[in-house]
C-alpha cells in the first residue's frame, strides 16, 4: 500500500502539535479545541482505514495463501547511521497488533477529544486557562504513541517511548500552579526513566548481539513447528540465534545474556505499564486532568509494556527464565493492585490500581503464553484483553471525569447516590464495572476468560491465583460502584444546584464506548491476532469449565460487594475494624511510596549528593585553592631575606657562592 | 595567502576588532556584532557545503582546504590551516553561538570594550579551529583563554575577582602542560634526521613518536586539554567561573570553549599518539567517567542556577572525554555530535538564566518559582533546553548521547569478551546511569523554578523576554531541534570525513 | 731557604678572609670600605703571587693587578662620594640604619 | 701596532663619538639651550642605533679578532649591541620628560655621559675575549650605574639605593675577580682561548670549581640571579624611574649575553661536569624566588624588579640550553624584553612624574581615569606573562623550545617547573590588570596628558610589543646570525 496515508497518520498530530503549538495563544479556544479533534477525526478514518486495510483486503503483501498475517513494512527512512549495519530508522510496521493499537489508540484518542471539549471548561462554559496548549500536548501524545505501535525498530520505539514518557509528563503536570501536579508529573518521568535505563542497556546487549535493530530480522515468524520458531532472515549478517548459542554470548551471573538483555528490556516495559516495584507514579500520575488519565494511564501508554513484551514475543519465547519472571511479577502485581484498590477513598485512584491489575492480567496470559497450548492461546488473549480494557477503562475513566465535574471532588464520599441525577453517566459505568467484572456477554468476560484458560493451561497454581484476582477485580470495581450510585442519599450542599449528567460531548464518548465494550467481546479476535499470525478460531478453544467457573467467582463477588455496599450500613465499619492492619496497609499502598521516599531522599539525595557536594567544594576545590595558600605561605616564609640589611644581603651572597661551589665539589669527588 | 577560505575566519574578527575600536555609539557597535556573527555563520555555512561538495566528489583526503604558510622557518612553524568534518562542525557552533550571544548581551555595560574582549576571544576560537599547526593552534587557544579573565572581572557577577582569578590560573596551569607537551611532540615528530615539524597531518604520517615519549607526552596533552574540557579533578574553575561570568561569556565559555578542549583531546592527544591512548585512556576513563556521574550528582543539590549548569556541564563535558577516549569510531562520532549539541544547549540554558537572573535578580531557585505564569516565553524555553540537556528524542542531547553508548558500550563488550577487563564496560553502564540523574536535576529546576505558585509576588511585574532576546534563543532552540531532527547529516558529516582519522588511531589496535 | 709561593699565599688569604669579616661585621660603612680594600689587595696578590711562581714567563698577572688597583681606586672614590651623601642627609654613617626599603 | 684594527671596533667608536658629543654640548652650549640635551642625546643614540642595525644589516662583517685576541666582534655581537642601543634610545627619549625637570638643570649632562659610559663599559664585557678587558667593562658599566642610582639627592631612597648597590657591587667584584685569580693560577693565562685550552674535564679540582662557582656569583650578581639578587629589589625602588629601567633591561640583557659568551667561551668544556647544574639550581630558585617576592609587592617598581628577577631566569634557560637555538632564543628573549618592561616603565614614569604615584593601590581604576596608559600598561604585562598574540608569548615559547632541543628528562622537568612558575608571574601580573581595570573605587590619579616625549617612548613599546612576535624576520635573522656565529662551535655538551 502507499506510505500516504501512514506518513499522514504521523504526520497529522505533529503538525497539530506544532501548530496549537505555536500559534494556539492567537486563536480562541473553542477553535483550538475543535481543530485538535478534527485532525484526531482525520487520523482516526485514515488509521480505520489502514488496519481494515490491512486485515481484510487479502492483500499479499499482508496475508501468505497459508493465510498467516505477514508483517509489512510501508516504509523505513534511516534517521541515525550508527554503523552500516547498526541502523536506526524510523518507519510504519503494519503486523496484527500494530493494526489492532492503531484502531484502539484513535479510537480512544478521538473519544478523549471530543471529551475534552466539555470537560476541560467550568459549568459556566469558560474555558479552561491553557485550554490550546491541552490540545497541543494532546496531539503531541497521540503522535508519539501511534509512532511506538508502528515502530519498525526497536530503537524507534525507545524514541517514541520517550516521547510518550515525556508527553505523558506535560499532561500530568497540566495543572503547572498546582505542586501536587508538578511533583507527580516529575514522579512519573523520573521513575519511568529509571525503568528507561534498563530498557536502554537491554536493547544496548541486544544489538552489540545481534548486530540490528530490526524487529524483522529480531522476530521473524515460524514457517513450521518448535524447530525453528526463531530463525533471523538471511539479511542480518549473524543470526540471532547463532549468536545467542555460540560461546561467544557468555553467561552473566548464571543467567545467558539473551536473558539478560530481555529482562533488562522487559524492566522498560515495568516502567511504562506500572508493573511492580515501578508502580508507584501510576496512582499520582491521577493528578492529571481526567480526560488525560483516560487516554494516557488507563488505554494507550500504560499498555506499552505490554506492547513492548508481545512484540519481542518469539525472542522471549527463546528464554524460559524471561517468560517466567515477565509471569511472576505480572501475578503479584495483579494481586496487589486488586487488594490496594480495594482500599481506596478517590475513585480516580481505585481505577489507576484496577488498571495497574488488568495490565498485569495481559502481562500473565503473555507469561504464559506458549506455542504448545492453543497455539499461543495467552499472547492472542493478553492483546485481546487490551483492546477491550482499553475501552472499559476508558469508559470508567471517562464517567469518573464526568462525576468529578460534576460534583467537584475526586472522593466518593462527596458523592453517593448519583444515580438518579446522571442516569446516562450511571448506566455506562455499570456496563464498564460489568465488563471489567467479566459477566457474560460483556467484552470483559471473553477476554479475561481467554486468559484464564490460558493460566490453566500453564499451571494451576497461576490460575486459581489470577481467578482470585478476576474475583477481587469484580469486588472492588462493584463496591466503587455502589458507593458512587447508591449508598445513601445524595446530599446536595446549599447554593449548588443537583447535579447533572454533562453536555452531549462528554455523554456521547461514553455512549459509544459502552457500546463497544457490550459487542467487543464478539469480535472474533483470534482470526486476526495470533502470536504467529496464523489465524484461528478461539472459540475451539473455548473452556466453557473455565468460563462458568471465572463467572461463578465474579457473581460471588459482586453479590458481596452489593450485600455490603448497596445500602447504607456498618459492615464495611465492622469488617474495617476486623482487620484495621490489612484495611491500613492497603489505603496506604503497602507503603510504597513511603519507602521510596526513604530511598531517594534519605539514602540518595542526603546520602550521596550531598556528601559529594560537600566534597567537591570542600575536598577538591580546596585543593585547588591550598595551591595558591602555600604560594603565598611559602612566600611569606622567606620575606625575611630581604631584610634590606647589606651585610645580611652579603652573607647570604657569599654563603650562596660557597655552597654553589661546595656541592659541586662533593657531588664531583 | 586571501585565496584560502579558511582565513577569513580570522580575518573577519580581525575586521571586526578594528571596527569596533573606531565605533562611536553602540548601535554601531550591535551593527558591527551582528554583521560580523552573521557574515561567520555565512562563512560557515559556505564552507560546509564546499566540503560537502568536494567529499561527494569523492576526495579522500584527511583534510581539506588544506594550506600551509612559512612562518618561523628556523622551527618549521608555519601557520597551517584545513578543515575536516569535526573542525566544520565546531565551526558552525561557534559562530551561531557568538550570533546569538551578541544578541544576549544586547543591552551590556560599556558595550566597546566588552564587544572588543568577546570578539578577540572568538577571534582565538576559530583560528584554534582552523589551524593544524601544533604551535598556532595553541597560540590561538591562549588567544582564547585570556580574554576571559577580563570579561569575567569586569563585567562579571558575585565573587567575580576570585572566579575569574582562578579560572585564568587553572586554565593556563593545563596550558603549561600542553605547552611542554607540545614542543615535545615537536622533537620527536620526526624519524632521525628527517625535519622536524608541527604539523598536524604530518607528525600523523610520520609516527615517528618513540613509544616511551608518548607514555610521557600523552598525559601531558591531554591533561592540559582535559582541564579546559572540565576532568573531573580539574574541573572546579567551571562552577565558580560560570556562576559569576556575564550571560554572553558563559554561553560562548560553556557553548565553545569547553569543547576546545574536547576537540584539542581528540586531535592532538589520541591523533597524533595513538599507542599512548590505548595504554593509558583507562586512567583517563575513570577520571571522565566519575565526572559524568560526579557533576550529575554534584548538580542534584545545588541551588543556584549557574552552578546547577556548570555542574550539568561538568558531566556532559565529562562524558565528550568519556566517549573519545573509547577510541571506537561510533563513540568518537558521538563525542563530537555531544560537543555541538551541549555546546548548543548550554549557550541556550546560560543564555535563558542570564535573562531570568536580569530580570529577578536571584539565581537562587529557593528564591523563585511559577516563572510560567510570569514569563512564558522564557519558562517555555527553559522547558525545551531542559529537555534536549536530559535527552528527550528529538531533540540533540538524545542523539548524541544515544551514540555514544552504543558506541561505548560496544568498546566495552569488546573488551569484555577479548578478555581486557571490563572496566570500559562497567563505566559505560555507570555513564548511562546520568542520564536518570540528569533527569532528577533538571526536573527538580523545572518544577521548582517555572512550575508551582509564585514565590514572590514582586516578581509578577515582570516582563517577558525582548525582541533581542527571543532572537537569540529561538537560533539556538532551533539548531538543537535540527540536530535532534536530522542527526545522521550531521552524522555523516563527522563520522564519513573522520574515517581517516579512526583508521590511524584504531589501527593499532 | 728558598721561599715557596704557599709563604705569600696564606697572608692573602688570611688579608682577604679579614676584610670579609670585617665587611660583614663593622657597622661604619668607612670601615667595611676599608675591609672591601683589603679583600681587593688580597685578589691583587693571588694575582702577582700566581705570575710570579706559576708563570714567570710572561706578566699577564701584573698587568690585571695594575688595573684592578685603578679600579679598586675608582670603586672607593665612587663609594666614598656616595656615603657622603648619605652622611649629609641623615647625619651618620651606620650602614644598618639604612634599612627602609625592605621585603 | 696596526691601528687598523680600530677599525673592528666600529660600534664603540661610534658610541664614543656620541658620548663626546653629549659632552660637548653640556659643556660648551650655553645655558638657555641645555633643555634640549636629552632631546639631543635621544636623537643622536638613534642615529648610532640606526647606522648600527643598517651596518649589520648591509656589510655582512665575519668574526673579527682584534688587540691581540683581546676583543671580538662577530654578526651576531653587533647584533647584540644593536638590541641593547634600542633599548637605551627607548630609556633616552622616555627620560626626556624628567631629565628637563627643574632640580635636574645643574646635572642633566651628568645623568647623560655616565649613561653612555656604562653602555660602553657593556659594550666591552660582551666583546671581550680577556678577562681584563671583561673586568674593566663590567666595572665600569657598574659603577657609574651607583652614581645614576643616587642621582635625585633629595629623595633618601635614591641614596640607601646606592649605598646598597656601590658596597654589595664592590664586594661582588672582589669576590668575582678572586674567582678570576683561581682561574689564572690554573690556566696560566686569561685569554679566553688559553683558558678554554687549558682546562678539561679531567683537570676538575676543587680549586677549579670555587672559580666557577665565584664566577658565576660575579657575573650573577649583575643578573640578578638568587641567592645573588638581593639588591636588586632595593635599588630599583630607590633609583629613579629612568635609572631603574636602564638597569633593569640594559645591563641585564648585556650581562645575560656576557655571561653566556664566558661560560661558552671560557668554562664550555666543563659544561655537563660543573656548570650545567650550577645553573640548574640558580634557575629554579630565581624564577621561584622572583616569583614569590613579586607576589607581595605593592609598590610598582619594587614589582617590577622581583618580575624582572624571574625573568632574568628564564633568561638563563637559554644559556643551559646550550645551543644555538637557545642563543637566539635568549637574544629575542632580552629584545623582547626590552620592549615590555620599558613599556611598563613608561607608564610607571609618566604616572610618577605626572602625580608621584608609585603605588599599586594608586593604580585602581586607572582605566576610568587615563584609559590609554591603562591600556599600554595591560598590554606589557600580558606580553611579560607570555599571553599571545603578544611578543612576550613567543619569546618565552622560543625559549622553552631552544632548552628542550635534545633535551635530558631533568631538562624537561626544569622547563616544567619554569612552566608552573608562568602561572604565578601571570598571577600578580594580573593582579596589576585587575587594578587597573576591575576595581570599582575611585582613581587617585587624576586624568591628564602625558608629554609627547613619554607617548613617543610608550609607543614605540608597544609597537613591539604588538609586532615583535607576530613578524617572523625578526628571530629568523637572530637565529641566522647565532648559527653561523663563532660561538656555536663552543656549544659541545
Amino acid at each position: 500500500m502507499s506510505a500516504t496515508i501512514p506518513v499522514l497518520i504521523l504526520a497529522i498530530p505533529l503538525f497539530m502539535f506544532i501548530f496549537l503549538g505555536l500559534a494556539g495563544k492567537k486563536m480562541s479556544h473553542l477553535l483550538a479545541g475543535i481543530l485538535g479533534t478534527l485532525g484526531m477525526g482525520t487520523v482516526l478514518v485514515l488509521a480505520y482505514y489502514t488496519a481494515f486495510h490491512y486485515f481484510f483486503s487479502g492483500d499479499p503483501a499482508f496475508i501468505s495463501e497459508a493465510g498467516e498475517r505477514l508483517q509489512y513494512i510501508v516504509f523505513n527512512q534511516t534517521w541515525l547511521q550508527f554503523t552500516d549495519r547498526l541502523v536506526i530508522s524510523l518507519g510504519f510496521f503494519l503486523d496484527p497488533i500494530s493494526a489492532m493499537m492503531l484502531v484502539v489508540i484513535t479510537t480512544i484518542s478521538f473519544m478523549v477529544h471530543l471529551y475534552s471539549l466539555g470537560y476541560m471548561r467550568d459549568h459556566h462554559g469558560v474555558f479552561e486557562k491553557g485550554f490550546q496548549r491541552f490540545y497541543a500536548f494532546l496531539s503531541l501524545f497521540s503522535f508519539s504513541m501511534l509512532g511506538l505501535v508502528v515502530a519498525t525498530n526497536i530503537f524507534q520505539m525507545y524514541i517514541f517511548w520517550e516521547l510518550v514518557g515525556a508527553s505523558s509528563y506535560l499532561l500530568i503536570g497540566f495543572y503547572y500552579t498546582k505542586n501536587s501536579a508538578v511533583s507527580a508529573s516529575k514522579k512519573a518521568f523520573i521513575v519511568t526513566r529509571f525503568a528507561d535505563l534498563g530498557f536502554l542497556i537491554g536493547i544496548l546487549v541486544l544489538s552489540f548481539y545481534t548486530g540490528t535493530f530490526d524487529f524483522t530480522s529480531l522476530t521473524s515468524v515460524p514457517v513450521e513447528g518448535m524447530a525453528n520458531v526463531y530463525h533471523v532472515d538471511l539479511s542480518t549478517p549473524n543470526a540471532v540465534l547463532g549468536v545467542f548459542q555460540s560461546s561467544a554470548a557468555p553467561m552473566f551471573m548464571g543467567a545467558s545474556v539473551l536473558t539478560w538483555a530481555l529482562v533488562l528490556i522487559f524492566m522498560g516495559g515495568m516502567g511504562k505499564s506500572a508493573m511492580m516495584p515501578l508502580h508507584i507514579w501510576l496512582p499520582d500520575a491521577m493528578e492529571g486532568p481526567t480526560p488525560v488519565s483516560a487516554l494516557i494511564h488507563a488505554a494507550t501508554m500504560v499498555v506499552a509494556g505490554v506492547y513492548l513484551v508481545a512484540r519481542l514475543f518469539p525472542l522471549y519465547l527463546m528464554e524460559e527464565t524471561s517468560l517466567v519472571i515477565v509471569t511472576v511479577v505480572g501475578a503479584i502485581t495483579a494481586f496487589y493492585a486488586a487488594m490496594v484498590a480495594c482500599a481506596q477513598i478517590d475513585i480516580k485512584r481505585v481505577l489507576a490500581f484496577s488498571t495497574i491489575s488488568q495490565i498485569a492480567f495481559m502481562m500473565v496470559s503473555l507469561g504464559v503464553a506458549r506455542p504448545e497450548f492453543h497455539e499461543g492461546l495467552g499472547y492472542m488473549a493478553s492483546m485481546f484483553h487490551l483492546f477491550t480494557h482499553a475501552m472499559f477503562k476508558a469508559l470508567l475513566f471517562l464517567g469518573a471525569g464526568a462525576l468529578i465535574h460534576a460534583i467537584g471532588s475526586n472522593d466518593y464520599t462527596a458523592m453517593h447516590g448519583l444515580r438518579k441525577y446522571m442516569p446516562v453517566t450511571h448506566w455506562t459505568f455499570l456496563i464498564g464495572c460489568l465488563a471489567i467484572a467479566g459477566i457474560i456477554p460483556f467484552s470483559g468476560f471473553f477476554s479475561k476468560d481467554e486468559i484464564l484458560s490460558a493460566c490453566g493451561n500453564y499451571s494451576p497454581l497461576v490460575y486459581v491465583w489470577m481467578s482470585m484476582v478476576a474475583g477481587l477485580t469484580a469486588f472492588y470495581m462493584f463496591r466503587l460502584y455502589y458507593l458512587i450510585f447508591w449508598w445513601k442519599e445524595h446530599k446536595i450542599p446549599e447554593g449548588h444546584h443537583a447535579p447533572h449528567d454533562q453536555a452531549w460531548t462528554m455523554s456521547l464518548p461514553l455512549i459509544i464506548l459502552a457500546l463497544i465494550s457490550c459487542v467487543a467481546g464478539f469480535i472474533p479476535f483470534g482470526k486476526f491476532v495470533s502470536w504467529n499470525g496464523e489465524p484461528y478460531d478461539f472459540m475451539a478453544h473455548f473452556d466453557w469449565g473455565v468460563a462458568s467457573i471465572s463467572l461463578l467467582v465474579a457473581v460471588l463477588a459482586i453479590i458481596l460487594a452489593t450485600v455490603m455496599y448497596r445500602k447504607e450500613n456498618s459492615l464495611p465499619e465492622k469488617f474495617k475494624n476486623a482487620l484495621p492492619a490489612l484495611w491500613d496497609w492497603c489505603h496506604h499502598r503497602f507503603y510504597w511510596d513511603e519507602l521510596y521516599m526513604f530511598i531517594t531522599h534519605k539514602i540518595i539525595f542526603n546520602g550521596i549528593c550531598r556528601p559529594l557536594a560537600w566534597f567537591d567544594r570542600h575536598i577538591i576545590d580546596g585543593t585547588m585553592d591550598s595551591f595558591a595558600i602555600l604560594t603565598n605561605k611559602a612566600s611569606e616564609l622567606i620575606r625575611p631575606l630581604q631584610s634590606g640589611q647589606v651585610q645580611m644581603y652579603v652573607w647570604i651572597y657569599i654563603i650562596g657562592a660557597l655552597l654553589l661551589g661546595g656541592v659541586t665539589v662533593l657531588c664531583l669527588i | 595567502m586571501f585565496t584560502n577560505i579558511l582565513i577569513y575566519f580570522v580575518v573577519i574578527p580581525l575586521v571586526m576588532l578594528g571596527l569596533l575600536a573606531l565605533c562611536r555609539d553602540v548601535k554601531q557597535i550591535r551593527a558591527v556584532a551582528v554583521v560580523g556573527s552573521l557574515g561567520l555563520i555565512g562563512l560557515s555555512v559556505y564552507v560546509l557545503l564546499e566540503y560537502l561538495g568536494i567529499r561527494a566528489a569523492g576526495n579522500e583526503d584527511p583534510m581539506l582546504f588544506v594550506d600551509s604558510w612559512s612562518w618561523f622557518a628556523p622551527l618549521n612553524i608555519h601557520l597551517a590551516v584545513g578543515v575536516d568534518g569535526i573542525s566544520i562542525a565546531m565551526l558552525l557552533l561557534s559562530s551561531i553561538i557568538v550570533f546569538a550571544g551578541s544578541f544576549a548581551s544586547w543591552t551590556i555595560a560599556q558595550p566597546k570594550e566588552f564587544f572588543l574582549w568577546l570578539i578577540l576571544l572568538s577571534t582565538g576560537v576559530f583560528g584554534f579551529f582552523i589551524s593544524i599547526d601544533l604551535f598556532t593552534m595553541f597560540m590561538f587557544y591562549e588567544v582564547a583563554l585570556i580574554p576571559m579573565y577580563l570579561l569575567i572581572g569586569v563585567w562579571g557577577s558575585g565573587n567575580k575577582n576570585y572566579s575569574a582569578m582562578k579560572l585564568t590560573l587553572m586554565l593556563m596551569g593545563g596550558s603549561a602542560f600542553l605547552m611542554l607537551g607540545l614542543i615535545g611532540i615537536y622533537y620527536h615528530s620526526a624519524p632521525e634526521g628527517a625535519p622536524l615539524t608541527w604539523n598536524l597531518l604530518e607528525i600523523v604520517d610520520n609516527a615517528a613518536i618513540s613509544h616511551g615519549w608518548q607514555s610521557f607526552l600523552f598525559p601531558m596533552t591531554f591533561v592540559g586539554f582535559g582541564v579546559l574540557g572540565a576532568m573531573f579533578p580539574f574541573h572546579t574553575w567551571s562552577p565558580d567561573g560560570h556562576a559569576s561570568a556575564p550571560t554572553a561569556v558563559s554561553m560562548l565559555h560553556a557553548g565553545v570553549l569547553m569543547k576546545l578542549g574536547g576537540y584539542g583531546c581528540f586531535r592532538v592527544a589520541i591523533y597524533t599518539m595513538p599507542q599512548a591512548a590505548h595504554e593509558l585512556s583507562w586512567i583517563f576513563l575513570i577520571l571522565t567517567g566519575i565526572s559524568v556521574v560526579y557533576g550529575a550528582f554534584c548538580a542534584c543539590v545545588k541551588t543556584d542556577l549557574k552552578y546547577i549548569n556548570a555542574y550539568s556541564s561538568v558531566s556532559h563535558c565529562g562524558l565528550v572525554l568519556f566517549a573519545i577516549l573509547m577510541l571506537n569510531e561510533t563513540a568518537m562520532t558521538g563525542a563530537i555530535m555531544q560537543m555541538l549539541s551541549h555546546g548548543l544547549m548550554t549557550a541556550l540554558f546560560f543564555a535563558l538564566i542570564g535573562m531570568i537572573y536580569g530580570r529577578t535578580h536571584t539565581r537562587e531557585i529557593t528564591q523563585m518559582g511559577g516563572m510560567m505564569q510570569i514569563l512564558p516565553y522564557l519558562s517555555v524555553c527553559y522547558v525545551i533546553a531542559g529537555m534536549a540537556s536530559l535527552g528527550l528524542p528529538g531533540l540533540s542531547g538524545f542523539v548524541a548521547e544515544m551514540t555514544i553508548f552504543v558506541g561505548s558500550f560496544k568498546a566495552g563488550m569488546a573488551d569484555y569478551l577479548a578478555g581486557d577487563g571490563s572496566l570500559r564496560l562497567v563505566f559505560t553502564i555507570i555513564a548511562c546511569c546520568s542520564i536518570v540523574i540528569t533527569a532528577v536535576y533538571i526536573l527538580r529546576v523545572v518544577g521548582k523554578l517555572l512550575f508551582g505558585p509564585v514565590y514572590d509576588n514582586h516578581h509578577r511585574s515582570l516582563t517577558d523576554a525582548t525582541w533581542w532576546e527571543r532572537l537569540s534563543t529561538a537560533t539556538l532552540i532551533v539548531c538543537v531541534a535540527c540536530i535532534g531532527c536530522f542527526p545522521n547529516f550531521f552524522n555523516n558529516l563527522i563520522n564519513f570525513t573522520f574515517k581517516p582519522a579512526i583508521f590511524s588511531v584504531l589501527g593499532i589496535n | 731557604m728558598e721561599i715557596k709561593a704557599i709563604y705569600y699565599l696564606i697572608p692573602s688569604l688570611i688579608m682577604f678572609c679579614c676584610g670579609l669579616y670585617g665587611f660583614l661585621t663593622r657597622r661604619n660603612m668607612i670601615a667595611m670600605l676599608i675591609s672591601l680594600e683589603l679583600m681587593l689587595n688580597a685578589v691583587d696578590m693571588n694575582f702577582v703571587i700566581f705570575n710570579r711562581f706559576l708563570f714567570p714567563e710572561q706578566l699577564e698577572g701584573m698587568m690585571f693587578t695594575l688595573f684592578a688597583i685603578a679600579i679598586a681606586a675608582a670603586e672607593t672614590a665612587v663609594a666614598i662620594a656616595i656615603i657622603i651623601n648619605v652622611y649629609r642627609s641623615v647625619n651618620q654613617v651606620d650602614v644598618r640604619t639604612l634599612n627602609q626599603m625592605k621585603f | 701596532m696596526d691601528y687598523s684594527q680600530f677599525l673592528a671596533m666600529k660600534q664603540e667608536i661610534g658610541l664614543l663619538v656620541v658620548f663626546l658629543l653629549v659632552f660637548l654640548y653640556d659643556t660648551f652650549m650655553p645655558r638657555s639651550t641645555q633643555k634640549g640635551l636629552p632631546a639631543f642625546a635621544s636623537i643622536a643614540m638613534l642615529l648610532l642605533t640606526v647606522a648600527g642595525c643598517l651596518g649589520c644589516c648591509l656589510c655582512s662583517c665575519s668574526d673579527v679578532v682584534a688587540f691581540g685576541g683581546m676583543y671580538e666582534t662577530s654578526p651576531v655581537i653587533s647584533a647584540i649591541k644593536n638590541i641593547l642601543n634600542i633599548g637605551v634610545v627607548i630609556v633616552l627619549i622616555q627620560s626626556i620628560k624628567w631629565a628637563n625637570g627643574e632640580f635636574m638643570t645643574m646635572r642633566r649632562g651628568e645623568f647623560y655621559e655616565l649613561l653612555l659610559v656604562t653602555l660602553f663599559g657593556m659594550y666591552l664585557m660582551i666583546s671581550a675575549r680577556h678577562f681584563l678587558v671583561f673586568v674593566i667593562g663590567l666595572e665600569s658599566a657598574s659603577l657609574p650605574l651607583a652614581a645614576m642610582v643616587a642621582f635625585d639627592k633629595n629623595r633618601y631612597e635614591s641614596h640607601e639605593a646606592a649605598v646598597k648597590y656601590i658596597l654589595t657591587a664592590v664586594f661582588s667584584s672582589a669576590i668575582f675577580m678572586m674567582g678570576l685569580s683561581f682561574v689564572y693560577a690554573l690556566a696560566g693565562s686569561l685569554y679566553f682561548e688559553n683558558i678554554y685550552g687549558a682546562l678539561f674535564v679531567s683537570s676538575t679540582s676543587t680549586m677549579l670549581v670555587i672559580a666557577i662557582a665565584f664566577v658565576i656569583a660575579g657575573i650573577g650578581f649583575k643578573l640578578s640571579l638568587v641567592p645573588f639578587h638581593l639588591w636588586t629589589a632595593d635599588v630599583y625602588q630607590g633609583a629613579p624611574t629612568s635609572v631603574t629601567s636602564y638597569l633593569s633591561v640594559i645591563s641585564k640583557g648585556a650581562t645575560a649575553f656576557a655571561f653566556l659568551v664566558v661560560m661558552a667561551q671560557v668554562f664550555g668544556s666543563l659544561y655537563a661536569q660543573v656548570w650545567e647544574w650550577m645553573l640548574y639550581a640558580l634557575i629554579i630558585l630565581t624564577i621561584t624566588v622572583g616569583n614569590l617576592f613579586a607576589i607581595r609587592q605593592r609598590n610598582m617598581k619594587r614589582f617590577l624588579a622581583f618580575s624582572s628577577i624571574s625573568q632574568a631566569g628564564y633568561i638563563m634557560l637559554g644559556v643551559i640550553a646550550y645551543n644555538t637555538l637557545g642563543m637566539a632564543a635568549m637574544m629575542f628573549y632580552i629584545l623582547v624584553y626590552i620592549f615590555s618592561n620599558l613599556g611598563a616603565f613608561g607608564v610607571i614614569g609618566a604616572i610618577e612624574n605626572a602625580s608621584g604615584k608609585v603605588s599599586m593601590d594608586d593604580y585602581r581604576g586607572l582605566y576610568k581615569t587615563n584609559p590609554r596608559l591603562a591600556f599600554t600598561m595591560m598590554l606589557a604585562m600580558f606580553s611579560l606573562a607570555g599571553i599571545p598574540p603578544f611578543a612576550g608569548f613567543f619569546s618565552k615559547f622560543f625559549i622553552f623550545t631552544g632548552a628542550l632541543q635534545g633535551a635530558s628528562v631533568a631538562i624537561y622537568v626544569l622547563v616544567l617547573i619554569a612552566l608552573i612558575n608562568t602561572i604565578v608571574s601571570l598571577y600578580y601580573y594580573l593582579l596589576v590588570v585587575k587594578a587597573m581595570f576591575i576595581s570599582d573605587d575611585e582613581c587617585v590619579i587624576a586624568p591628564f596628558r602625558s608629554s609627547c616625549s613619554e607617548r613617543l617612548g610608550m609607543w614605540i613599546a608597544l609597537f613591539g610589543i604588538m609586532f615583535l612576535g607576530l613578524l617572523s624576520p625578526v628571530y629568523d635573522s637572530l637565529i641566522d646570525l647565532s648559527s653561523l656565529s663563532s660561538i656555536g662551535m663552543y656549544f659541545i655538551r
